[in-house]
């Protein structure tokens, strides 16, 4: 009990002087990049919304990243759940499960919506909230709904994981070409005086290809769940 | 004001880590410093009178959009640590036969 | 401070209620016990953040967070944390050893039911045929690469006897081997580490 | 040329790749082919920028460099850079046979090395935060590669302890973020002033070293390393020692290069740290049995000997610490890479078991010695000579010089210890001959061997130092003989009885919510010096 009083109490100390640094914040507070993003973003990138504006284009980089991390933990998970026993004798776990029919009901009316929904968010990125990453994670949810309709569902793991491997490297190609149109690594390839109408065919591709890749890989991570748990 | 009262979420976080015995629930925790993380972040890039990062035809005050976008990326490094985690405990559950902490690391390695 | 207090707006007065229903959920799912309430905290955790996020105006942010926070990673916290609840049993002696006249009340399962309601497990007991024919040589392999807790099997020493095999490094099964004290004809294999070198 | 960089980063990142997805028997040749390009281009970078680093800064993009993501290179940055290549050829090398065969495993390999170079040139604080939460991934996985309890127990408690270290690294950047409008590392370093010492920076830099100090395994945070380091694969547990642990280390003289003009002392504070890390570090390692656990907590304490260079301020001992990141590279790797053509052969870890490895493994066991007499600072290898620096350093204070006196006898203990599997009559033949895996071996060794001889050029080229001392004389002899005089009493009177305290010390193991708790307590111990003293 004393061991816990004295971790509240050390956690306590951090409050406080995190409390203090707040209070000393407030007069700090630079806001360059607001202001900044605010008067060039949308002549720089031609995208209203500055996330996305941020995502695919001043931070790229960042982004590419992002998507190879979703890269490697799909190729771990999948690494780390793998039997080296033939996956037909691994088929032995019980199938007890069963979704209520209101639910399956529910889930064939709902799909399609969200599948819609998601390729809404993915394609208007960069006019609206949304975006590649969000898109595609909506995407897969809707693919994860299919699980709920039909249990039995059979996933070919090696073919997924192939094409978003393919996607990604079709990603770091779309995103260097800027280096051949205008000799910048990572950006827009058409110049920043460019027409925005020109300038979203760009935005709207890279969001399609990482939203197939973000949806792809969640839908490969949960596939391997519920493998597991089956 | 809100950032502070999200700091206290993230130290109920490490509170958790530090008293937690059971893997799956250091994961819950890594799992909340991460979204009080991402909270801080847009507590402290938001203010009083802002607008969502979207431009309109009439310019307004708009909040910090780079924080934003930061934290998509965060959110997604979350997820998949999460993810990794989970399926290393399910393993762990399989070869031990428990998910605690003591019990785990106490087991001796045993080998042919 | 009472005049701030009066003309904090709606918008306001939401952010800190869910700020602090924020905190409240943390601490819930800090000191709970019991993993399956967790699961329902842990995503009801996700929206509370997702909705302080629209507050906070980032509906991008709140987009992703609904779509990864809220569907996916719970259910990938609920299939690890329901498999810590089975305790899967490949039966390969396929007789009344653990299933009599098609119901489940041999011996063998009487014994497994007592393990498992010791450790509050759920037995899932599968005879797959497939495996089945795997030969026994390869059980320790299939103890290390699929999930299966313990095999059952028919004692080629003993006219009548069973082996139950596991994996030595499992806690549950030192419990198991003390129960079958009472059982003549069972015995059990704990199968160690294969070292597979570097 | 400037465009380099990214080549750099992005050439094995696409190499791994292509070997994931063609699955093709020769693929560990073309993987050698693309580290051929690699190396060129890196040498015609250096060459190309040799004198002129301040022009390397590229923004990505072109934009405005406070919004936009840049890299830049230094000659710090270049040496870590070729060091890492090196190391990854020597690796490659050592699992040729292996990577025919396993491409998910020569995918993450190299995927690593693709990660692990943009850590190192990336000048953006977020940036740095994904390469980060990317190599800890990646080391995961790989630690966890080989499927057994073991390996999944030291991964889960490596990626949950780094992952909450690193979440406070990203606090850090917040705090930089709001109060200076950028997260560029350059930019910061040229616009901070002394006046902007507020509790914020202080804060900040706080939260920044939290997180580094748990990837860089120090002191009351080390407890991941040598389970992480012992469950993995030698060839990764060569990789991680002698490479990736080093990239915390990379990142502490960065941030502290942030820092520079503020004025913050971290000197003394980081010099006990340092201390502690080497004494309990050694202590650990003095009480363990299995080979690759002696060698893992033999990290932390070489880590705890840089870091008592480095938390120096004079630029001679500092670049002491640097040499010695180097030299601990090369022999940790060459330790490791022996020790598992050793267990590969032995099939046992413990160094009680390993007999006869001079008659059944002689070339190995050559190499074997290379290293242990490098790692125990033997005069005209490559330990002797950073130790030296960091003594002659530290001269002034007794009580430092004592502690650092204190630990080369422990390292000299225990290597006396492990030295016993030389000897004795041969008890298995050595059927496995692998050219690569020696060659691997002998690469290091070679590193080991120049490094100790000609360090001068060496030094003068990348850090701008000519270390004229002469450390070679008498004296030197003298200090290492008795260094192993004393070792050697130390081994033949208490280590060799394993009293019972040694086997507390042994079966001592930190759960990971303590773990957790000591880290907290760290942190308030750093806010109370930082901030309140």
């Amino acid at each position: 009990m004393s061991r816990r009083l004295f971790l509240i109490a050390m956690l306590g100390v951090l409050f406080v002087v995190f409390t203090l640094s707040m209070i000393e914040l407030e007069s700090l507070y630079n806001n360059y990049g607001m202001r900044y993003f605010l008067n060039e973003g949308f002549d720089d990138t031609g995208s209203r919304n500055l996330v996305t504006a941020i995502l695919l284009d001043y931070r790229l980089f960042d982004s590419l990243f992002e998507a190879g991390i979703l890269l490697i933990a799909v190729s771990g998970v999948i690494w780390i759940s793998k039997h080296d026993v033939e996956e037909k004798n691994a088929q032995f776990m019980l199938d007890k499960y069963k979704t209520p029919d209101l639910f399956v009901t529910f889930s064939r009316l709902v799909y399609p919506l969200m599948l819609a929904f998601g390729f809404y968010v993915i394609i208007n990125g960069h006019v609206s909230p949304g975006g590649g990453f969000q898109g595609g994670a909506i995407v897969a949810t809707a693919i994860l709904i299919l699980y709920y309709i039909d249990g039995n569902k059979e996933t070919n793991i090696g073919l997924i994981v192939t094409i978003e491997k393919i996607i990604y490297l079709l990603i770091i190609l779309l995103a260097s070409l800027s280096f051949f149109t205008r000799g910048e690594f990572f950006t827009n390839f058409f110049v920043p005086s460019a027409n925005p109408d020109l300038k979203a065919i760009y935005l709207v591709l890279l969001n399609v290809f990482i939203g197939f890749k973000v949806a792809l890989g969640l839908w490969t991570i949960f596939t391997a769940f519920l493998k597991e748990g089956r | 004001m809100n950032p502070i009262l999200t700091f206290i979420v993230i130290l109920i976080g490490f509170y958790g880590l530090s008293t937690s015995d059971n893997i799956i629930k250091s994961v819950f925790c890594v799992t909340i410093i991460e979204s009080g993380v991402i909270l801080l972040f847009l507590n402290l890039g938001n203010f009083e009178g802002g607008a969502i990062p979207i431009l309109n035809d009439h310019l307004v005050d708009i909040v910090d959009p780079l924080p934003q976008a930061l934290m998509i990326t965060t959110i997604v490094i979350g997820s998949t640590v999460t993810a990794l985690s989970l399926m290393l405990c399910i393993k762990i559950f399989h070869h031990y036969g428990t998910v605690e902490w003591a019990e785990v690391l106490r087991r001796e390695d045993v080998k042919s | 401070m009472v005049d701030y207090i009066l003309n904090l707006t709606l918008i306001e007065i939401t952010a800190y209620a869910l700020q602090f229903l924020l905190i409240f959920i943390a601490v819930a799912i800090v000191v709970h016990k019991n993993n399956g309430t967790i699961i329902i905290l842990i995503a009801s955790f996700s929206l509370v953040t997702a909705s302080l996020y629209i507050i906070n105006n980032a509906p991008d942010v709140a987009i992703a967070e609904v779509a990864i926070g809220s569907a996916i990673i719970p259910l990938i916290y609920v299939i690890s944390i329901s498999r810590q609840r089975e305790f899967i049993v490949l039966d390969k002696a396929m007789d009344d050893f653990i299933i009599s006249d098609n119901q489940m009340t041999g011996i063998g399962f009487i014994l497994l039911k007592r393990f498992s309601d010791f450790y509050h497990l759920e037995i899932n007991i599968t005879n797959d045929p497939m495996l089945g024919k795997v030969e026994s040589g390869r059980d320790q392999v299939l103890l290390e690469e699929t999930n299966v807790d313990l095999i059952v099997t028919k004692d080629p020493d003993h006219e009548g006897g069973y082996l139950l095999k596991g994996k030595a490094s499992s806690l549950l099964l030192n419990k198991l081997e003390t129960m079958l004290d009472d059982y003549d004809n069972v015995r059990m294999i704990k199968y160690k580490d294969r070292d597979i070198g570097e | 040329m400037i465009n380099i960089p990214i080549l750099l980063i992005f050439l094995p990142v696409v190499t791994s790749i292509l070997v994931y997805l063609f699955k093709w028997k020769h693929m560990n040749i073309v993987v050698l082919g693309s580290q051929l390009i690699l190396t060129i281009l890196a040498a015609i970078y250096f060459g190309h920028f040799y004198g002129q680093f301040e022009h390397t800064h590229l923004v990505l993009g072109g934009w405005d460099h406070r919004i936009g993501i840049s890299l830049a290179n230094d000659e710090l940055s270049m040496s870590f850079i070729f060091l890492s290549i090196f190391t990854w050829w020597m690796v490659l090398a050592y699992t040729f046979k292996y990577g025919k065969t396993d491409h998910t495993f020569l995918f993450f390999l190299v995927f690593l090395q693709g990660v692990f170079l943009g850590l190192l040139q990336s000048n953006d604080l977020f940036n740095l935060f994904v390469f980060l939460e990317l190599t800890t991934i990646i080391v995961t996985i790989l630690i966890a590669y080989k499927k057994r309890g073991e390996s999944f127990r030291a991964a889960i408690y490596y990626i949950l302890l780094n992952t909450s270290g690193v979440l406070l690294f990203l606090i850090g950047i917040i705090l930089i973020y709001f109060t200076f409008g950028t997260i560029n590392i350059v930019y910061l370093h040229e616009t901070l002033t002394p006046g902007d010492d507020t509790m914020v920076l202080r804060l900040s830099y706080i939260l920044l070293m939290a997180g580094i100090s748990v990837k860089s395994a120090l002191f009351p945070v080390f407890t991941w390393l040598p389970k992480a380091h012992g469950a993995a694969q030698s060839a990764i547990s060569a990789l991680l020692s002698g490479l990736v642990v080093k990239g915390g280390i990379y990142l502490f003289f960065r941030m502290n290069f942030l820092y520079d003009n503020v004025g913050i002392h971290y000197g003394d504070f980081f010099y006990w740290v340092g201390a502690l890390t080497a004494v309990v570090g050694v202590m650990f390692a003095l009480s363990q049995k299995d080979i690759k656990q002696i060698l893992a907590f033999h990290t932390v304490s070489q880590i705890g000997i840089i870091m008592m260079g480095l938390s120096s301020s004079d630029a001679n001992t500092f670049y002491g610490g640097v040499l010695h990141t180097f030299n601990h590279a090369f022999f940790k790797s060459l330790l490791f890479l022996g020790a598992g053509v050793i267990i590969q052969v032995y099939r046992t870890k413990k160094v009680t078991e390993i007999r006869g490895v001079m008659r059944s493994m002689p070339v190995v066991s050559v190499f074997m010695i290379i290293g242990m007499l490098s790692i125990t600072g033997a005069p005209f290898f490559n330990g002797f000579i950073s130790k030296s620096i960091i003594k002659y350093g530290i001269e002034d204070s007794t009580i430092r010089y004592w502690i650092l006196f204190a630990v080369n006898i422990g390292t000299a203990t225990s290597f006396i210890k492990m030295s016993q599997i030389f000897f004795g009559p041969r008890t298995v033949s050595y059927p496995i001959k692998n050219m690569a895996q020696n060659f691997a071996l002998f690469g290091f060794a070679l590193g080991c061997i120049t490094l100790g001889n000609f360090y001068i050029p060496f030094t003068e080229s990348f850090f701008g130092i000519a270390y004229d001392q002469e450390f070679i004389h008498v004296g030197a002899f003298i200090d290492y003989a008795v260094t192993l005089g004393l070792g050697f009493m130390l081994y033949h009177f208490v280590i060799s009885k394993d009293y019972k305290p040694i086997q507390n010390i042994r079966n001592f193991k930190l759960s990971f919510e303590s773990a957790n708790y000591v880290f907290i307590i760290y942190i308030v111990v750093m806010v109370t010096y930082f901030i309140w003293l």
